[in-house]
């Protein structure tokens, strides 16, 4: 096991990758002479070289329909977005093209093509640069949609987006790229999507985080057992699509609660998705109405004093699990 | 520009038969349209066979093309049987995507038939991608890219461009101006109506064939490719043609005139090529009559085939959403075990559980 | 009251709202000459002539900016996509501009612009022309989104898209095109937004029913008094941002069962949205999981059989309610 | 192109206090941002400083100007004062935009500074809403619209071209060609590096101006913006110049050399505009020292304003998400009432209930 940051565990795997498959190469924005927007590529330009490490112009959804188009011929692309809120620039690529060729065309060809972007709020970027969407990759068949919050997990996940022959959305988070974890050595070491963690066992209330969130429900249960007795069972799904509901259920059939954390906009985000789909199998089991937390119902402002009140923290979690038990 | 000689006589002729079948073959299609055995949205090229028929002789089987909803004919002129096609009309199993996308979306991958896409402009990036792919193979494969004049209006269109020309990447750009999108005139729609310097200020040079004149155009073409395959860079063709029929079968053709159509008819490809075979001897006017008779013979087997082949099982609906396997387990991606009802509830098989 | 399509009722709105205000005019791909794929700009170019009905390029993303421009200026565009499939394309104009304008600029402009597009499958169109996208947008704060069901609702919610402020994600079917319905008379009839319709009283279940699928919904609740003697109260929100929650739990708090039925993706979709709202609100007033019924989680295949398997229809929404009896 | 005369010594002389106020505001924006009272992104201008004043002294009052996230400059030049572009940078309520924007994000309605856009490329096709705006209205309103070497990329730029032209529309489009799109090269971005033909496929012809000089800027935006405003025809400006600073602050700068910028730096267009006008007797260096310690006064005077501002208020959170009033009735567009904690509890009024 070697202590690293997400953002190295991230290069790791892409290093290893390319290392172990020649069709794998980068291409993006800045990936390359200037090592990468949030340097997750550091590195790898001077490593790889020009042919598999693309410094593109600005052209998102242009960059992602070339890597469609290269994928379906048998290579192994990985673009990077330099924020998933330019991925919007590329949706039509991203869900019209790479999510349906499979399908539309019979099954006759495949898209293993994975995007990269990072989202998440903290920075203060403003609306145009801050917004969290795995709820809108999660809503379309044909993806598959990690989001990380470990570095193990970077590490792993992207191993295994890479390794995979569906189009994968993998959206990493601006604030977890400087935070340290430990990384399992060993070059085959991946995480299979559809696998949820258990960051911590509980049995009074189960709370579900995504993303960046999921570290901020592990400390929401810190607080929540030394403050007020609650043991808290804390899951990350580490992928939407697949996800494993079922280890979300087991949860809540054994705690009767639930919350789930999110940094995204409220309606139509994934604690809806979740909430509904626990409601509908885990109806009798529940003791209170599944609770979200999430970010407020606003573009993101810049104003440090606002853009903190706009997502969610430990306090918000804790009030939300408590909610669940004053509902009773 | 329809002075190049005309070619082998063996080839001359089957230049001609692709013409033919394509044109029956359309005709075909635009009848059964009308009894409802094809729905959707149907785009038929009749008047631009040669501009399909020139360029894709020009290509390698190697090489890859890729083109838009309205590419019946390129997908029968680069060899799959016509009855694949129709049943894919159809929305039968023996379609060539098996009834998943109908006329706007074929493909045939052995034949490196890249697909028909329903996004206008939307297959330009996905070229350069091929384009790329090549390069990246270090292989000969050169790719085709057709679009049309009102698709030049898109973004990817000019992203494309560029970085087609910035990569060098071995990449035909076809633009097939039959002087519509929809039922906007090009100098309605586009500022610039000499489509073929659109893309110099991106640093990818134009060309013009006469999409009406297959030799023209197969030359054209063959010069494209030629400068796509050996010097490595992108090239701009303009095919200039026209579409005789509406834009797609709901089209009353309100925005041109009868006389404008007229005009062009008798530019007809099929009919100005036919002519030139029979003056130059190539063939009589008799076997015009026959290789006319069996174009519509095989046009007539397509709708059989297609006919005859049956609709997609209903437990086929979540085939192929995704490569299953490693770690994708089942069609259902996230979860599909509610209580409330689920679709294609009655398939049975690993997909489900 | 006169009776009319939907497609002419959502003409008239267009229309009288031209005649009302010289401010008013119409953008998009074929809607001049060719008088609009779906005609519902049919005879406009003739009436208001080329300064007011503009005929543009296939340029989704540009020609929506445009209208963002021209209304932060004080006009009303009104901007038609040909279908909503397309408007991902346009969806960085639509979200990270227009939706963000108002509030990253402190209020200092407004952006009153109305996008108007059609969703739905049906007519075998296949994977690139036929999702239905209405949980995309109401996910996005600072829009607005209407799905009218009704030729009534389409041009009285038209008229208050065009009058209000704020931009307008209007969301049209193609297959209620054709439908007729009956229109009151009077040019100031406008349909608010944020109120939902009440279309059958019942006592037994609530029926939420989404665009298309509010007349699905409708049939159903017929079938289920015929054939099941349950009484089905059936609503359509009309509007789902702002959204008419109140209605709907009035109703759930009498039924104590809902089901809700939309043409879209299963995941993250309005039916989620509303079953995480419905449970959190009114959690102890359900005698049963909210159902949902919704569109089949693949790209949308064009063969007929699979087609119409892949969208809701009215024994889908009827076994989902029996469902919600068995569950007791 | 340098060889235009000065203007009146009045003119000229603002010209230049323009020039230093922008040049002292940024090095102050830079150091509060090294002393985390500026957060997010903060990218400065500095060395484009006469590319923005030759422009925006060449529009009129009535015009409209819409530029990028590197605007600061170019807001302070239509007129904002400097206090609130700093404020802004501080998010706080007497920022322009209420701290909400920050400094990607600036906007001056009253001074028709439409914005700065955080997305590359995507203030493009606005511009041309305000072109369309004034067509529509019949005024003679024009509008400049800036952006990067590396927005020409962009699918709008082609698109927004394209349209301009079609349409006729009144609007100069500005290409800042600072050499660099981030940290990659014009010549690793473009394959055209001579950006101003890049419209001329669309039909928006192209000129160049030396974006060092203020001069020879204003001198070619003003006749760009006469053609726009009378000949009605959009126009494609190459303003080449030059950013003496990172792309951001946090910028490395491995991308180029040192050599590179110094070379660039000699250039420096207030030190040359400064020493002509020294030349040619329009100021004496005293008063070039008075001038400077002037801007430098106005730069700390508008940190202090910034400072002395308040934060915004919590409960201001969801102030003009929406346009209250008629069927909007308040911030929670669909429904906040959750069981669960809802952010921003602590704001009152009618937004809640
Ligand atoms: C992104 C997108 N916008 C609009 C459409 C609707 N549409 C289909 S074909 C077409 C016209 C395209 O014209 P052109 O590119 O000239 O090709 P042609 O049909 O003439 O072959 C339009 C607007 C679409 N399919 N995709
Ligand atoms: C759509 C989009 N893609 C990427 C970015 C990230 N980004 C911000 S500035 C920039 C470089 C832009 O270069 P250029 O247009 O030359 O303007 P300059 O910064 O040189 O003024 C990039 C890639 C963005 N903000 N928006
Ligand atoms: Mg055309
Ligand atoms: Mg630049």
């Amino acid at each position: 096991m070697a202590t690293m940051r997400y953002r190295e565990a991230l290069n790791q795997a892409l290093r290893e990758e390319m290392t172990r498959d020649e069709r794998v190469f980068l291409m993006g924005e800045d990936i390359g002479v200037f090592n990468g927007a949030y340097k997750v590529t550091n590195g790898l330009l001077d490593e790889f070289g020009e042919r598999r490490v693309r410094d593109t112009p600005i052209s998102e959804n242009t960059i992602v329909g070339m890597g469609v188009g290269a994928a379906m011929l048998g290579l192994r692309p990985v673009v990077e977005l330099m924020t998933i809120n330019f991925s919007l620039l590329a949706l039509d690529q991203i869900v019209n093209h790479a999510s349906h060729i499979r399908y539309m065309f019979g099954g006759q060809v495949s898209v293993p093509l994975v995007v990269r972007m990072p989202q998440g709020a903290g920075h203060q970027l403003g609306p145009t640069h801050s917004h969290s969407w795995e709820a809108l990759y999660l809503h379309v068949p044909g993806l598959l949609v990690a989001v990380p919050s470990t570095a193990a997990d970077a590490k792993g996940l992207l191993k295994a987006a890479i390794r995979d022959e569906n189009p994968v959305v993998f959206i990493e988070h601006e604030y977890l790229y400087g935070q340290r974890g430990e990384v399992p050595d060993g070059e085959d070491v991946v995480v299979p999507f559809g696998r949820a963690a258990i960051r911590r066992e509980g049995t009074d209330v189960t709370i579900v985080g995504i993303s960046r969130m999921a570290v901020t429900a592990e400390k929401a249960a810190a607080l929540l057992s030394e403050q007020h007795e609650v043991e808290a069972e804390v899951i990350d799904p580490r992928t939407l699509r697949p996800l494993d509901l079922d280890t979300i259920l087991a949860s809540v059939r054994k705690t009767n609660r639930c919350v789930i954390v999110e940094e995204g906009w409220p309606h139509g985000g994934v604690g809806a998705n979740l909430a509904a789909l626990i409601q509908e199998q885990a109806f009798d089991d529940l003791d209170a109405p599944i609770g979200r937390v999430t970010g407020a119902d606003v573009p993101m402002p810049y104003a440090k004093n606002l853009e903190q009140i706009a997502f969610p923290h430990e306090p918000d979690v804790v009030d939300a699990v408590l909610a669940t038990f004053r509902d009773m | 520009m329809a002075d190049h000689p005309l070619p082998e006589p063996d080839v001359a002729r089957e230049w001609f038969e692709a013409m033919l079948l394509i044109r029956h073959f359309e005709e075909r299609a635009g009848e059964q349209y009308a009894r409802a055995k094809v729905g959707g949205f149907l785009h038929l090229a009749i008047g631009e066979e040669a501009s399909m028929v020139g360029t894709v002789r020009a290509m390698r089987d190697t090489d890859y093309l890729i083109s838009t909803y309205r590419s019946h004919g390129q997908t029968i002129a680069r060899g799959t049987p016509p009855g694949k096609v129709m049943a894919e009309l159809f929305g039968r199993v023996d379609g060539l995507c098996h009834g998943r996308g109908g006329s706007m979306h074929m493909f045939d991958l052995p034949r490196r038939f890249m697909g028909g896409y329903g996004i206008v402009g939307g297959n330009l990036p996905i070229a350069a991608g091929f384009g790329l792919a090549a390069d990246y193979l270090g292989n000969e494969d050169a790719t085709v890219c057709q679009f049309g004049d009102g698709a030049s209006n898109q973004g990817t269109f000019g992203e494309t461009m560029n970085l087609a020309a910035l990569w060098s990447l071995p990449v035909v750009f076809m633009v097939t101006n039959n002087r519509f999108g929809m039922g906007t005139a090009l100098e309605r729609h586009s500022a610039v109506t000499d489509l073929q310097v659109k893309g110099e200020g991106y640093g990818v040079p134009g060309m013009e064939c006469d999409g009406m004149d297959v030799v023209d155009t197969f030359h054209v073409t063959t010069e494209a490719l030629r400068i796509a395959r050996e010097e490595r860079r992108p090239v701009l063709v303009e095919a200039m043609t026209y579409r005789f029929r509406g834009h797609s079968m709901a089209d009353p053709e309100e925005y041109r005139t009868k006389d404008e159509v007229e005009e062009w008819r008798k530019r007809d490809p099929i009919i100005t090529f036919g002519d030139r075979l029979v003056a130059e001897g190539v063939i009589t006017e008799d076997e015009r009559a026959e290789l006319d008779a069996t174009a519509q013979q095989a046009a007539d087997d397509a709708v059989a085939f297609a006919d005859a082949s049956p609709v997609p099982e209903p437990g086929s609906l979540y085939d192929d959403v995704y490569v299953l396997g490693g770690q994708v387990h089942g069609w259902y991606s996230v979860d599909e075990r509610g209580a409330g009802v689920r679709r294609g509830e009655d398939i049975g098989g690993e997909g489900h559980r």
